[in-house]
């Protein structure tokens, strides 16, 4: 079996996949991507937080027309991870509006994207339901 | 009128629709010159030219319309801001104007997108590496538009109104239909909308699903489309004519803001704080409380973006909009006529051209000049355009005196 | 100082060159807080942001630059024209504070184009067409580029300098050799320069010819950089520290101006006549004469550019362009001193940035903060800078009294 | 022998082959391009007029870098016919700096750029030196 890579540097991945977060030292605001500096409070220090693995779906779209070589249905949404807003599609549903709705609560999980010419596998993530019945 | 007010003086939108054989630069030739026309003056009258074309961004538009209608020698500003570039030009010849470094403007704002397709999300196959390495700002190993979450407009926008609705409920489905059917119905007096047909509820929630809850009819028509506007000084008004006098439509407030920081900004676009801000500051600026607003046309660029911009502006009270609208509050004939023109959804939305195109419908009824459709004795509007990225412009306008 | 003048209170230049591990955004933000921190103001003082990227003309850099330095909901104004995009965004910016829309502004302007290669002339193949049918506004039914002239800059901007030497005679492929000498000798002194070698005649002859009479070093060297600039009113100006004060630079004169029609313009571009009249204007605005600049930064975008416009900005008599640069003036220790910094022959031009970076240049002498390089003494400079199709900004800059 | 069309439509082929300008009816202000209006003037009226197929090169370079598919060294200049300025490349000269100078006398002359599927031939024009010796 190859190695594995995460889709994108805020997913740790592991025996217990989360995502981490570049955290303002000064402000406390969060943010995914890298920062110049901080866009609430301009200031320049970041620290890496581990992000919450379950949260409530706040909103969500189902995309079912999109750029070439994106696959739909897919569900795309908006997860409240305890106060830090998570961008990610809910995965392991049916992609229609009998199976999602705002409110839900679910969890994180992962998931093979693709593989490379070197036999790496990119490991994405999204938020599944959590089982509550 | 005051000295330092500013007034359109002319304005034009060309039909908006599909013009194969109008290139860009006869759109805006065609605008341009009508808006002069109406204002009655000539391209030497003018001081200073904003223009936008989205796509074509670095193209130097502004000196492309020059060769067209006249190389005066003045200063051309060619600005861009998403959605909000033609508002964005407008904005910027009012800056001039109120700076003192002209007495009159011209703006325009032109595109041609009949048949672009989707918007948003690229428009083109993304192929993922043959070996993986972590490229841009997310470390990204591959392609993650449709892996974490998406990048179309029409989802983007799905989540705002769907968000709302999650917050203070009510928003089915069918009830972010029944903003479209408002603006389809409203749509067939326009003679210039992209599209005039009505259409029912039924057609609306029965059409091809883009991105849930919006149908194809919610989501703004790509088309072809040129608007233009001559703004004043108040100073230089009072040296004018009569009829130019009446018919001038003050602008009582002219803002423009961007999205502040909020927490959940950087995984969905906040269109509501820097459209508030932007009310807030507007309404302060002209004095005019959201009751004075005879109509209003704002930004609904889907269905779900109408229902937010509602309570955004301030026409409802704070998580109200479901209910207001389903009073029936923004039908033509209700309290707060929204998207008279059809909106974006069935008028049109050629982008740069629609920060111009809200102020031309709002000023036409304003002049009592919008015929069939026309607000009877309106006398106060607002306009409201978004870009994402975000930028947001809003304008108040005010009938004549004169 | 007045209350309506507008200053410079902070300005910075990123090192130009090569910057392979610094995306666009990296860049505009290097510029950006380092401006700020220049003037000793925070993101939270700034009014109105103006910012400019011709690469991506539509991509919004200004929002996406505020994500970086800061999310204040500003309005912000992207801007584009051509190689004058950063002195567009300058006045941009000035006009907001003129206007009294805020007291506080700053401008940026950025581009990545380091291995870009030859711009102008498409840049790409362009196919005939299998089945000939007349196209565009000359009815061409196949490329006319090389058929009917030329569309790369570096010949372009040949065709002006080999005009004016028809005109008034003198103007040798050697002569605008010695030109690209003098630049490429005043970068030595620059380390910010993209390149900082000094080069001999025979160097610079014998390089690879790119457009006759411009070889390689004779041309603007492609690079990546940005530059940023706060401006402030004279008003806010008074409140502020006794070393802001001292610091700060008066912008004595902004102008913008496009190309007025004349006979030729339409086949070869007309770079004259703009840039003269905004110079006249420029002078009238800062009540300078051309003899009381102690230092100029001109667009050399080529060798051939910078004699035409030793005229244009009437630094030497009308037709006196040969002999006013043989007399030695034009050197660091001539009579005007002109592109000391290395001009864009050498220092590179990130076409974004140069309308800044040449402020820069001019700021760091009037300050006396210029190094190696300060021309002593120097009270007032000009910056001038000009983008086909057309735009010309002129600043006159002086020295603060405080 | 296939038919043969202009490159652009202000050049005029047949016996005499010349260019025509769009003249403003209310300035006098020529272009070759189709034009809303009048740059000059502002008036949307035109009308086609014969320019002169003998001139002077007012100014020219050698262009010996272009875009891909542009062949090189080819002499691009700015022809004066009677006061009206003409874009076009100096042909039938040897491109250097020893053979085109900057006021020599020069005339229209087509040469044929292309063949179509067709058959069609494309004539484009330049301006070659009028010999005086
Ligand atoms: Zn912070
Ligand atoms: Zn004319």
């Amino acid at each position: 079996m190859g190695q594995q890579v995460p889709l994108v540097d805020y997913l740790v991945l592991g025996d217990r996949p989360h995502l981490v977060a570049r955290q303002c030292d000064a402000c406390g605001a969060r943010f995914f991507d890298r920062r110049n500096a901080c866009a609430s409070c301009a200031q320049t220090e970041f620290t890496g937080v581990d992000v919450p693995t379950e949260g409530e779906l706040r909103t969500f779209t189902i995309v079912a027309y999109a750029a070439p070589g994106v696959p739909v249905p897919f569900v795309a949404g908006v997860v409240d991870c305890d106060g830090t807003s998570v961008r990610g599609n809910v995965i392991n549903v049916t992609p229609d509006p009998e199976h999602v709705r705002t409110g839900m609560k679910v969890q994180l999980a992962t998931y093979v994207v693709g593989t490379d010419d070197e036999g790496t596998e990119a490991v994405g993530f999204g938020f599944e339901p959590v089982e509550v019945d | 009128m005051a000295s330092d007010d500013i007034w359109i003086l002319g304005i034009y939108m060309t039909k908006f629709g599909k013009h194969p054989n109008l290139d860009t630069v006869d759109l805006a030739a065609e605008a341009a010159m009508a808006a002069m026309s109406d204002a009655q003056v000539s391209v030497r009258d003018i001081g200073v030219l904003a223009a936008g074309n989205l796509m074509s961004p670095g193209g130097g538009i502004g000196q492309q319309l020059q060769k067209q209608i006249g190389q005066t020698g003045i200063p051309v500003y060619n600005v861009a801001n998403a959605c909000a570039t033609g508002a964005t030009a407008l904005r910027t010849a009012i800056m001039a104007v109120k700076a003192g470094e002209c007495d009159m403007g011209l703006a325009v704002g032109v595109e041609k997108l009949a048949g672009a397709g989707l918007l948003g999300g690229g428009g083109r196959a993304k192929s993922d590496h043959n070996v993986y390495e972590p490229h841009g700002r997310y470390g990204a190993v591959a392609t993650i538009d449709g892996r974490i979450g998406t990048e179309t407009m029409p989802g983007v926008f799905a989540q705002i109104g769907m968000e709302y609705g999650h917050r203070y409920g009510g928003a089915s489905f069918e009830m972010f239909a029944r903003i479209s059917e408002k603006n389809h119905s409203h749509s067939t007096l326009n003679p210039l909308a992209a599209y005039s047909k009505r259409m029912s509820l039924e057609q609306i929630m029965g059409d091809v699903m883009i991105a849930y809850p919006n149908t194809r009819p919610m989501c703004s028509a790509n088309c072809d489309g040129a608007a233009a506007a001559v703004v004043v000084s108040g100073a230089k008004l009072k040296t004018l004519g009569p009829d130019q006098q009446r018919r001038a439509v003050k602008v009582s407030a002219s803002i423009l803001t961007t999205d502040p920081w909020e927490e959940a900004c950087q995984v969905l676009p906040d269109v509501n704080t820097l459209t508030r801000n932007a009310a807030q500051q507007a309404y302060a600026q002209a004095g005019v409380a959201p009751e004075d607003l005879d109509l209003v046309e704002l930004h609904d660029c889907f269905a779900t973006a109408e229902l937010v911009h509602y309570d955004n502006l301030m026409l409802c009270a704070p998580g109200e909009a479901v209910p207001f609208f389903e009073s029936g509050a923004t039908w033509r004939d209700g309290s707060k006529p929204v998207n008279v023109s059809g909106g974006l959804q069935s008028k049109g939305h050629p982008i740069a051209a629609t920060g111009i195109a809200n102020i031309w419908e709002v000023c036409h009824h304003l002049r009592g000049e919008a015929g069939d459709r026309q607000i009877p004795d309106a006398k106060v509007g607002l306009a409201h355009v978004i870009g994402l990225g975000s930028a947001c412009g809003v304008h108040i306008l005010e009938r004549s005196a004169a």
